[in-house]
C-alpha cells in the first residue's frame, strides 16, 4: 500500500548546514504519528519539507505514491491536503481578529463567504474556541493563541495535520485538551513533540529523527535504549519502569491503566 | 534564516578578518572606496575592483558565489541609472523617440558603471567582513554619543529578530494558499500582517525594557568587547595596495 | 531607490553630506534627548528602526511586475516627527548600504538627504496640512505616504540630474530622463504605499 | 528562621486584571522550589514581583524579614540579590554576541572590565557554553539561547535565581543538562514549570499557584488530588502509581527509582 504522504530519502539543510540525509517517513492514511528528537534534529526541517515549504535538495515527497513536484500549480494542491501548524502561534496569526484568521484559508480556498463562515465556525467550534471568534487576535493568551493557529489550518479541513510542538508551553490539562480535540478530528496527525510520554501514550506510530535519518515505528520503539540515548531523548517512564522492574516488554505498556493493570497481574 | 536579508551579515559573522581590528578594516575599504571615486575609470576603477575582489575571495575567504549574488542589487540600480546617461537629447544614431545614443553618453554612462561596480566592491570589503554591530561599536572611538549608538546595536538586534518573524509569517500565509487569494485580499493581507508586526514589534520592545531592567539597565548599555591587536602588517598592506593604485593612475595616465 | 556608491562625482558627494548633516544632527540631538527623558524610548525608537529596516523584507503584491517594497518614511514621520526620522533614517540607510549593499558610504549624503529628509518632511507637511483642513484620516495618511515616496523619488532624480546633465539640453533634459526612467518603478509604489498606509490604518482601528 | 526572600501578602496584576491575591510564598536559603500552575495563573506574575520588577498593589516583597521599598536605591541592591530569567530568551538577550550579552548585567554591577570578563568566563563556563562565547545571537538555536539568557542572570552571581520556564521547548536531554547545571549553582533556585513530574524529582519544595494564592509544601504536596485538579495539573506519575496500586503514600516515591525500590519491595 502506498502511504498517503511519505517523505522518501530526503535530504535538506540550510546553506552547507545538512540537517537530513536520506530521511524516510510513511504516513498512511489515520495514522497518529508522534515525531522525536532532539532540538535541532530536523524534526521541523521534516515538517517543512513534507508540507512543501521547503524543498528538499535530494530525495523526495511523495503523495499518494507520486513525487511531488514543486511548481505553483502542484504546491496550491499539496497544501489543500496537507496543513503545517507551527510552534509559535505568532508566526501564523497575522488578522486583527479570530474570526479573520480562521477564514483567511478557506476563501483561499476559493470558498464563497457562507462557505467559508461555515468552515469558520466549525473549526472553532472542534477546538473549543467558538467563544474567542470576534476576539482581537492580540489579547489572546499563548494557549488560546495556539488553539487559534491549529483552527486556522483545520479550517482548510486537509487529510494530514502536521503539529510542530502544539503541546509545548501548555499546562498539563491544556495538553489532555488538545490531544482530545485531536482525537475528535478525522485527519491523520504527525504531531512532533520532545514529550515522549505523551508520544507513547498518544501515537499510533512514533518516528525518531537522529543523525539525520528517521526511524519509525511502533510505540514500543521508544524502549530502545540506545536509540533513545543517541536521539538525546529519555525512555518513557512506562517502559523504563517495565524495565527496571524485570518484567517482559511485550506488550508494551503505554498508558498508566496499562502498567497498573500489568503489575496488578504480577502481584 | 535563510534570506538574502542575512546574506552578508552571515558572511561577515564567518569571516577570518572578522578578529581584525574594524578600524583597519575601514581604513582599506574607505580609501578604497575613495579612490575609486577619484581616480578615473580606467585605469582607477579597474585596479580598485580588482584589489577589492583580490581581498574579498583571497584572504577574507568570502565565495564568489555570495560576492556575485551580493552585486545584483547594486548592478541593477547602475544599469538603469546609466541608461539616461547614454541616451541624449538630439545627435544621429540608434534611440527611442528624441533620444539617441552617443559615443560620448556611452563612454560617460560606462564610466559611471566602473566607478559603481568598483566603489561598491571596494566598501563590500569591509561589509563582508565586518558585522555591521562592530562598526557600531566601533564608531565609539569617534566619539558619537552613546545614546545613538545603543539604538543603532538594538536596531542591529532587533531586525533579526523581526526579519525571522516577518518571514515566518509570510510562509505561513502562503502555507494557507495566501499566493492564491484575490488581488484585494492579498493587498489586505499584506497591511494586516504589517500592522501585527508593528504590535509584537512594540510588545517586545517593551518586554526587552523589562528584562534589562532586571539585569540593571538604568542608562547605559555598556557591554565587553573584545580587543583586538593592531597588525601593522595588515595596516601596511592596506596602504600599499591603495598607493600602488594610486601610483599606477600617475604612471598610465 | 537608493543612489549607488561611485554614481556621483565627489564635489557634489560632500554638498549633499552638509546639506543633510544639519537635519541628522537635529534628529539625534531628538533621539539624545528622548532617551534621557527615559530609556525605555531607546528600545522603542530602536524597534521603530529596526521595523523601518525589515519593511525591506516584505514584497508588496506585484504592481508592475518588478517587486517592491515600502519604505515607511512617510508613517514613521507621522508618528515619531521628521526629525527622528531623519536619525533613524541615516541609521536605516547605513544598515542598508553594509547589509544589503544597497546605496553607498560616499552618496548616503544624498541618500539621506532624499528618503530621510525631504520624503519625511514633505510626508509629514502634506499630514499637517490636510489635518488642518479636517480631511479625513484615511485621506492625510494616504497623501502622508504617497508624497513622502514622491518626494524621493523626484529628489533623487534631481540629484542624478545635477550630477549628469544632457549633453544638449543640460539639466532639464537629464531631470525628465531620470524622472521617466524610474517613474516606471516609483509612481506606481508611492500609489501602492499610500494604499498600504489606509489599509494599515484600518488594521488599527479594528484592533 | 526568616526567609531569605518572601511574597506575603501579595496582590498584583494589570490594570483592573488581579492575578495574584493574598499569595503567599517563603523562599528560605539553599531551596529548591518548584513552582507549578496552569497557564494564566500567574506564576509569571509572582516572579517579576519576587524580582522587584512588578510592583504589588497590596502586600509585600520582604528581604531577608524586611519589606523591599521600590526606590531606586532598593531596587538595585535588590538586583543584586535576585535575578529573574524570563521564559523567552529573546525579552533578555539585546547584544549582538554571547560575550557582549553577559557582560552586561556585570558591568552594571559596577565591576571593572577583567573582574567582568572573569564573571563571563565563569557563567560561560557554569552553563557549559564557552564554545559560544563569540556566536552572534541571532545564529543561535532556541535552546542555546535559554542558556545565554540564563549566564546573563548567573554572571550576575544572585543568591536567589528565579527562572521562568526554563525547560520548555528543551529536549529531554537538554532539560536534564540544566537541572545538573542548576545543581551545580550554589544558590537558591525557583523555577517555574509545567512539568509535574520533574518537579517532583527535583524539588526541596514545591508551590502551587491557583485561584490568585500559593499553596506551598513538600513535593508530596502535587498527590493531593483536588488541588491538582483546582489548579488544572495533572499528578505525577510517580504518585500517581503508587496511590493507584494501593501501596501507602508516605514516604511519597519521587524518582524512578524510588518507585522502583517502593514495588521490588512490596512483591
Amino acid at each position: 500500500m502506498s502511504a498517503l504522504l511519505a517523505a522518501v530519502d530526503l535530504t535538506a539543510g540550510f546553506h552547507d548546514h545538512v540537517v537530513l540525509r536520506d530521511a524516510t517517513l510513511r504516513i498512511a492514511a489515520g495514522r497518529r504519528i508522534a515525531l522525536l528528537g532532539a532540538n535541532g534534529s530536523g524534526k521541523t526541517t521534516l515538517l517543512r519539507c513534507l508540507s512543501g515549504a521547503l524543498r528538499p535538495s535530494a530525495g523526495r515527497v511523495e503523495v499518494g505514491g507520486r513525487p511531488l513536484s514543486h511548481d505553483r500549480a502542484s504546491l496550491r494542491a499539496h497544501r489543500r491536503l496537507v496543513q503545517l501548524v507551527l510552534q509559535d502561534p505568532d508566526a501564523q496569526l497575522f488578522s486583527a481578529d479570530v474570526t479573520q484568521d480562521v477564514s483567511f484559508g478557506p476563501l483561499n480556498l476559493g470558498l464563497d463567504d457562507s462557505a467559508a463562515w461555515a468552515r469558520v465556525e466549525e473549526a472553532l467550534d472542534l477546538l473549543s474556541i467558538t467563544h474567542l471568534a470576534e476576539r482581537p487576535t492580540h489579547h489572546l493568551s499563548y494557549g488560546e493563541r495556539k488553539r487559534v493557529a491549529i483552527a486556522g489550518a483545520v479550517a482548510m479541513r486537509p487529510e494530514v495535520l502536521l503539529l510542530d510542538e502544539p503541546t509545548a508551553g501548555l499546562d498539563p490539562m491544556g495538553v489532555g485538551e488538545l490531544l482530545d480535540t485531536l482525537r475528535r478530528l478525522d485527519t491523520t496527525v504527525v504531531l512532533a513533540t520532545h514529550d515522549v510520554d505523551l508520544a507513547l501514550a498518544w501515537a499510533d506510530e512514533v518516528a525518531v529523527v537522529c543523525g539525520g535519518a528517521v526511524t519509525q515505528g511502533d510505540p514500543a520503539l521508544l524502549g530502545d535504549a540506545d536509540l533513545i540515548g543517541r536521539a538525546r531523548l529519555r525512555m518513557p517512564w512506562q517502559l523504563e519502569l517495565v524495565a527496571r522492574l524485570g518484567l517482559p516488554a511485550a506488550p508494551a505498556a503505554r498508558t498508566m491503566d496499562d502498567v497498573v493493570s500489568r503489575l496488578g497481574t504480577q502481584r | 534564516m535563510t534570506s538574502h536579508q542575512t546574506t552578508i551579515d552571515d558572511a561577515a559573522w564567518a569571516s577570518p578578518w572578522r578578529r581584525r581590528r574594524v578600524g583597519e578594516k575601514v581604513l582599506l575599504s574607505v580609501s578604497l572606496v575613495l579612490t575609486a571615486l577619484l581616480t578615473p575609470a580606467w585605469p582607477g576603477c579597474v585596479l580598485v575592483a580588482a584589489v577589492s575582489v583580490f581581498f574579498i575571495v583571497g584572504p577574507a575567504r568570502i565565495r564568489p558565489g555570495l560576492l556575485l549574488t551580493v552585486m545584483i542589487a547594486p548592478l541593477t540600480f547602475l544599469v538603469m541609472g546609466s541608461l539616461p546617461v547614454a541616451f541624449q537629447f538630439g545627435g544621429t544614431g540608434w534611440g527611442i523617440g528624441g533620444l539617441r545614443i552617443s559615443p560620448d553618453g556611452l563612454g560617460t554612462a560606462l564610466g559611471l558603471v566602473a566607478h559603481g561596480v568598483a566603489g561598491t566592491l571596494a566598501l563590500m570589503v569591509v561589509a563582508t567582513t565586518t558585522p555591521m554591530v562592530d562598526v557600531v561599536t566601533w564608531m565609539r572611538s569617534l566619539r558619537v554619543p552613546d545614546p545613538l549608538l545603543d539604538v543603532a546595536s538594538l536596531m542591529y538586534r532587533l531586525l533579526f529578530v523581526l526579519l525571522s518573524t516577518a518571514l515566518a509569517v509570510r510562509q505561513a500565509q502562503v502555507a494557507r494558499l495566501g499566493d492564491a487569494a484575490s488581488w484585494r485580499r492579498r493587498w489586505r493581507a499584506v497591511a494586516d500582517t504589517l500592522g501585527s508586526i508593528i504590535l509584537r514589534t512594540w510588545a517586545r520592545a517593551t518586554a526587552l525594557q523589562r528584562g534589562l531592567e532586571g539585569r540593571g539597565y538604568e542608562e547605559a548599555m555598556r557591554t565587553l568587547s573584545p580587543r583586538r591587536q593592531r597588525n601593522w602588517g595588515f595596516v601596511c598592506g592596506a596602504v600599499a595596495s591603495v598607493a600602488g593604485v594610486w601610483a599606477a593612475c600617475w604612471v598610465l595616465s | 531607490m537608493h543612489i549607488a556608491e561611485g554614481f556621483l562625482p565627489p564635489l557634489q558627494c560632500a554638498a549633499w553630506f552638509a546639506a543633510s548633516t544639519p537635519f541628522v544632527i537635529h534628529g539625534a540631538r531628538a533621539v539624545i534627548r528622548a532617551s534621557k527623558e527615559s530609556p525605555e524610548n531607546k528600545l522603542l525608537l530602536a524597534a521603530a528602526g529596526a521595523f523601518t529596516f525589515v519593511l525591506s523584507a516584505i514584497k508588496l503584491p506585484s504592481v508592475t511586475g518588478s517587486s517592491s517594497h515600502p519604505t515607511g518614511t512617510g508613517a514613521g514621520a507621522i508618528l515619531f516627527g521628521p526629525p527622528v526620522m531623519a536619525f533613524l533614517g541615516t541609521v536605516v540607510l547605513l544598515f542598508q548600504a553594509l547589509l544589503l549593499a544597497h546605496g553607498g558610504l560616499t552618496t548616503l549624503g544624498a541618500n539621506v538627504f532624499s528618503m530621510a529628509i525631504a520624503g519625511p518632511w514633505a510626508g509629514y507637511a502634506m499630514w499637517k496640512l490636510l489635518r488642518r483642513v479636517s480631511a479625513p484620516t484615511w485621506l492625510g495618511v494616504f497623501s502622508a505616504m504617497a508624497v513622502a515616496d514622491l518626494v524621493t523619488y523626484c529628489v533623487t532624480s534631481l540629484q542624478l540630474a545635477i550630477a549628469h546633465p544632457d549633453a544638449t539640453e543640460g539639466f532639464g533634459g537629464a531631470l525628465a530622463k531620470f524622472l521617466s526612467v524610474f517613474a516606471l518603478t516609483q509612481i506606481p509604489l508611492a500609489i501602492a504605499e499610500g494604499v498600504l498606509g489606509v489599509l494599515l490604518f484600518g488594521f488599527f482601528t479594528r484592533v
